[in-house]
């Protein structure tokens, strides 16, 4: 309820903004939206919105995989952690753009090179959130753990998993935005497709309703599955926290 | 359909460039199987796409200008040029703008499309900077991505833009008086004509183990050229793939597109390239042509029949 | 099966770098059935000890020789439940085999059974302390260790697990070690007592209970608990001496 | 040391790299340092890397503190995450190129739109983080200071702040990575200077060894800031850590 | 300055989503200088009461009103130390206007001197609990709240530190609230004892203690210790109603 009137606002703010501001610097609400809509007649939406996302999904589970997997371990094991540190900040701090341009040159202009590039990009955030995770797990729970002989499974299930929870949760949220930002730049350098090329198109054009409808689109996307399948989880998943008094 | 099959020639094409115009065209009028030829596009969002492609050897060809094949060249990539288009970007300035010749543009607000080291931007300081005036020092230059300057540039925030002529074309089409046109600075420069910056731009040594293929290649995009230049009712039918906004545009496209369209032999283009050369790197394009000093001589690609 | 201590000696780094002594002389043998009970006073050592002899903590001088392959259950002296899986959950956790009429039957004699699918985070202290009671019955040790179980628990609540503790002692030949601040406790439960000194923990004295814990009547009891005091009393410049 | 050996190892992988795909796919170390040293001897680098650096700073305080802020309220006012959440969603899923264009086209191209639109792209990962960060507080230590009668200030250095600290430590990792990411954007499309605009013009060229060298002097500025002033204070910050057995 | 409460009912709802009773019928008051001590079964409310009484908890049915202007201090059931500041630290924070000397005095009697320096994480239960004393008796309390303060600490530490609370009360014109399962305590430092029920907890006896506190010999105290186990036996039915 709350979060409808929320986006009511939102979309509000929009339109008197549009009609302050004029309708070329800021096009209002119904302009994106018939424009919108001419893209998801003509398929064009659902194809390059189906394609994006597809490179989305696979470049952020598995940056986010491998991600949390390397964090965990720099977090808990202190030579991991002074072995991985430098590459780790080197990584963190490369421009998307130039792991872009190198994967593209090593391995082609190729759907792999792609998501390989925006997987590296991604890993190193949640690197850094996972080991920070990892260090604040509390070593009396993992005590616990190994005098009632917690198989390592049932141990990383039970005891481990929980605690990073919070970690993982921001993580995955910032870096899904992350990816989807650079899987722009991606599309944007060497893609025939998705909501990146066609954002390069728009941008070309200077056609900003063009610009916002995909934008939004994908925004929209998100919007549903975190209230859909998200948040519920998450609600569940918290519910042992006791609600403030 | 003929007996064996057609040579594949894969083209990088941005798709709101020119060239997905004239590939449209090929493709609509079936000129690639009248050339044998199997033209496989790869269409990309954004200019230096193209670049990446071909160092990627994802596709043989595509469109960038020959400092950059000649810098290209001297740092070790045998890479070759061959003329494409001639449109060359404009200064625009708003219709009632006090502006009235280059020379005005001191002490105004001029957006530059393509950075510090654009070709158009460097001949331009070039030729003004022989009456005198140093742009770069006595002018507020604003540097930016074209559309946007563009953009800046219909809402007043600039008073004069150089940009690149589609942009120039669709200002135009606003409303926006053409200061002056970067093929009119030229001449001054020793240049003998216009000169095509823009060409297609290939592997030297893919290029002459498919002599053949190339030459059909450039005949057949010529054949697109004529069709474009002298048909009225093929810019309606490409008209979605130049964005344009209304009538006006398309046509202010139209015009100066068929003007671009490059004539000269390609002798003459290259010795207007040598001058060029030599004017970037002495205006400070050392960044834009790189170390050499002149023109890398195999540059221009000469393997054309009737060249 | 068998317990063989001997701790020659335990340090802690603070995190100021400062190394301090905290076991010094550490030695005694326990045999299946028995159960020590050490008694000492607060920060001397107990709980550090105790996670030596879990097998928690390698970092110290000295053999400890554990019985090999046995179950082992322990009640830390704080909850540490799963604060994100219910009382039973956390139970079950820690004992995946155990039948649903023993689980409720644990349940009803610590009082849990309104609570079983309780977060740790909405019971209070003595409830959590119960649950981890339970859950170290529930894994059915060889080896069990109890660091002051009934802290935080009604007298009369915690007369009744203190017969619960010695029923579950008795019914199985297990190794027991219990820390508690009760002489109560200590003489009902125990068959040897440990009487530890102040930080740095060495053994004072190793006193065997001689009746068998059922024999052991209001009056013995009182006896012994006489005869300990006495002893403690007996060392009072030993709790200032790591000032 | 094992910082210096691991780095040591980096430069080798490199090097190997670089002999194995070729210079012209991945120049060599030397290439890319002796780039690097021309353009600090005419002066470029450091006055671009100084104008980079200047945006990143301010951008990135700006986002910190406000998204710091907004996400510790979030987290703590269920209301306000009701009301928030949609916003954040929108804002979080909304590509860097978007947001960049919009706050050129409304602001002009002007320094304050280009850090405005820097701050506003990073502002979003900063909120979720610490949101999670805020949600993970121990409600008990809060009790406690409410007992003995904290004042707001001390309540809040001294039992909040070091239960958000990892979390802090994570956003502002990930954080500084993602603004890194951007203002090279935002300094492509409508900056006169800046490591960006250099890249832009190295990418124009497509002349890596340059591309690479404004690239490794940002993440070396970084390397060195993380190592003298970041690590020692995190060292202090979480001594009361106890080390793992 | 008085304290007057009368709690109605006070309800939780479990996570699960069922809502529970856990104080029924709490009513009474106490003057300055008087020390009200609870006792009743675990998980019966006392915890809850005391929280609801220190205003951490407003979602209550009744009234509750507290001395107005009074400096709180309070004892929770576990240390509820700041992990992250040393000893001292965390005696500081809470009060920080307390003098050197004092501090030292009160680290010297809680037997704490050697760990000033220490983070909480290097200390054991029982010397953490006690840092939390330190914390509630720095602030120079009017209203005192103290939940189970003396669990897990010897019986010799645990006898000083009776003492100590006592001097402390009888010094000061405070309201004081204890929550023990030790009856010796509550008989040795209470002047009212209230007898809570089982879960939902309402008092089932208030019974005044009449000897001043120092003149309370061991005679004494024995018979009154008779006279509330006898109560508290009569009752036994009370304690599983709530199952
Ligand atoms: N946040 C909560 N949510 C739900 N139930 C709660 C919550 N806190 C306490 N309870 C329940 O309220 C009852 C009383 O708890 P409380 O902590 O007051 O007990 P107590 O008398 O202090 O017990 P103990 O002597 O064990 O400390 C318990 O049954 C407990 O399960
Ligand atoms: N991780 C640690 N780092 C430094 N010192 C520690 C650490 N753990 C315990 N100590 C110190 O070791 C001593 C013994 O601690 P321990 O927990 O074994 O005491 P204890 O006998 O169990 O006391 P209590 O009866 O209070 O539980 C204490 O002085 C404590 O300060
Ligand atoms: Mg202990
Ligand atoms: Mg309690």
């Amino acid at each position: 309820m709350l979060r409808l009137l929320s986006f009511a606002l939102f979309i509000a703010t929009w339109w008197i903004g549009s009609l302050l501001i004029g309708d070329a610097k800021l096009p209002a609400p119904p302009v994106v939206l018939a424009t919108m809509i001419a893209e998801a007649k003509s398929g064009a939406l659902f194809f390059n919105l189906g394609a994006t996302l597809a490179r989305v999904a696979l470049a952020f589970t598995l940056a986010m995989a491998l991600g949390s997997a390397i964090g965990y371990l720099m977090g808990r094991v202190r030579l991991a952690n002074r072995l991985g540190d430098p590459w780790l900040i080197l990584l963190l701090n490369l421009p998307a753009l130039v792991v872009i341009v190198l994967a593209y040159i090593w391995a082609g202009l190729t759907e792999v090179a792609a998501i390989a590039a925006i997987a590296i990009n991604k890993l190193p955030t949640a690197v850094v959130t996972l080991r920070e995770g990892a260090r604040a797990l509390d070593p009396a729970l993992d005590e616990m753990a190994t005098v009632f002989a917690f198989p390592r499974g049932r141990a990383f299930r039970h005891v481990v998993l929980p605690q990073l929870a919070p970690y993982v949760a921001a993580a995955a949220r910032s870096g899904l935005s992350l990816v989807w930002k650079i899987v722009l730049v991606a599309e944007l350098l060497g893609r025939p497709n998705g909501v990146g090329f066609e954002i390069g198109v728009a941008f070309q054009l200077f056609d900003i309703p063009l610009l916002l409808a995909y934008s939004l689109s994908f925004a929209a996307v998100v919007l549903i599955i975190e209230t859909v399948l998200v948040q519920p989880f998450e609600l569940r998943a918290s519910r042992w926290r006791l609600r403030a008094a | 359909a003929t007996a064996y099959s057609a040579e594949t020639i894969r083209v990088a094409s941005q798709k709101t460039g020119t060239l997905a115009w004239e590939l449209a065209v090929i493709r609509s009028h079936g000129l690639d199987k009248k050339a044998n030829l199997a033209i496989d596009i790869i269409e990309l969002a954004s200019p230096e796409a193209g670049k990446i492609a071909l160092r990627a050897g994802n596709v043989d060809m595509m469109v960038s200008d020959w400092p950059w094949v000649s810098r290209e060249r001297t740092l070790g990539a045998k890479l070759q040029f061959y003329p494409y288009s001639s449109s060359l970007g404009a200064v625009m300035v708003p219709t009632s703008s006090p502006i009235r010749s280059l020379a005005d543009l001191k002490g105004r607000k001029l957006a530059v499309a393509g950075g510090a080291i654009d070709k158009s931007w460097l001949l331009l300081q070039a030729s003004l900077k022989r009456e005198g005036i140093d742009l770069k020092s006595q002018s507020t230059v604003v540097y930016g991505a074209p559309p946007l300057l563009a953009a800046k540039m219909l809402d007043g925030e600039m008073d004069a833009t150089l940009n690149y002529w589609n942009f120039c074309a669709a200002l135009e089409a606003k409303g926006f008086r053409r200061l002056a046109g970067v093929e009119d600075i030229l001449p001054k420069l020793g240049a003998k004509g216009r000169i095509a910056m823009l060409g297609y731009v290939f592997d030297e040594t893919w290029a002459n183990a498919n002599q053949d293929a190339v030459a059909r290649f450039i005949a057949m995009t010529r054949g697109a050229k004529e069709i474009l230049a002298t048909s009225d009712a093929e810019w309606d039918a490409i008209a979605p793939l130049t964005g344009a906004a209304d009538a006006a545009t398309l046509r202010a496209y139209r015009d100066r597109y068929r003007e671009g369209i490059p004539r000269r032999p390609i002798a003459d283009e290259e010795a207007d390239a040598r001058v060029l050369y030599r004017v970037l790197a002495q205006i400070g394009g050392r960044e834009l042509v790189g170390s050499a000093a002149d023109l890398d001589s195999g540059t221009f690609y000469h393997a054309i029949p009737g060249d | 099966m068998q317990l063989d201590v001997e701790i020659t000696g335990k340090q802690f780094e603070s995190a100021a770098g400062e190394r301090h002594d905290v076991l010094t002389g550490i030695k005694f043998s326990l045999r299946a059935g028995e159960v020590g009970v050490f008694v000492g006073p607060s920060g001397c050592g107990k709980s550090t000890m105790l996670k030596i002899l879990a097998g928690l903590d390698h970092d110290y001088r000295g053999k400890v020789s554990r019985p090999a392959a046995g179950r082992l259950g322990m009640v830390f002296q704080e909850p540490r439940l799963l604060p994100w899986r219910s009382v039973e959950d956390n139970v079950r956790l820690a004992a995946p085999d155990i039948d649903r009429a023993r689980l409720s039957e644990l349940f009803s004699v610590l009082e849990l059974t309104a609570h079983r699918s309780h977060y740790p985070g909405e019971l209070s202290l003595g409830l959590a302390r119960r649950v981890a009671l339970a859950r170290a019955f529930a894994v059915e040790p060889d080896f069990l260790i109890l660091d002051e179980p009934l802290a935080s628990l009604d007298d009369a609540l915690a007369a009744r697990l203190r017969e619960e503790i010695a029923t579950l002692v008795g019914g199985r030949s297990m190794i027991t070690l219990l820390v508690t601040h009760n002489l109560d406790d200590a003489v009902r439960l125990g068959d040897r007592l440990f009487l530890l000194s102040a930080r740095p923990a060495r053994i004072l004295a190793d006193l065997p209970i001689p009746l068998p814990r059922g024999a052991r009547g209001e009056a013995e009891i009182a006896a012994i608990k006489a005869s300990i005091v006495r002893r403690t009393n007996g060392e009072p410049a030993e709790r200032d001496a790591h000032r």
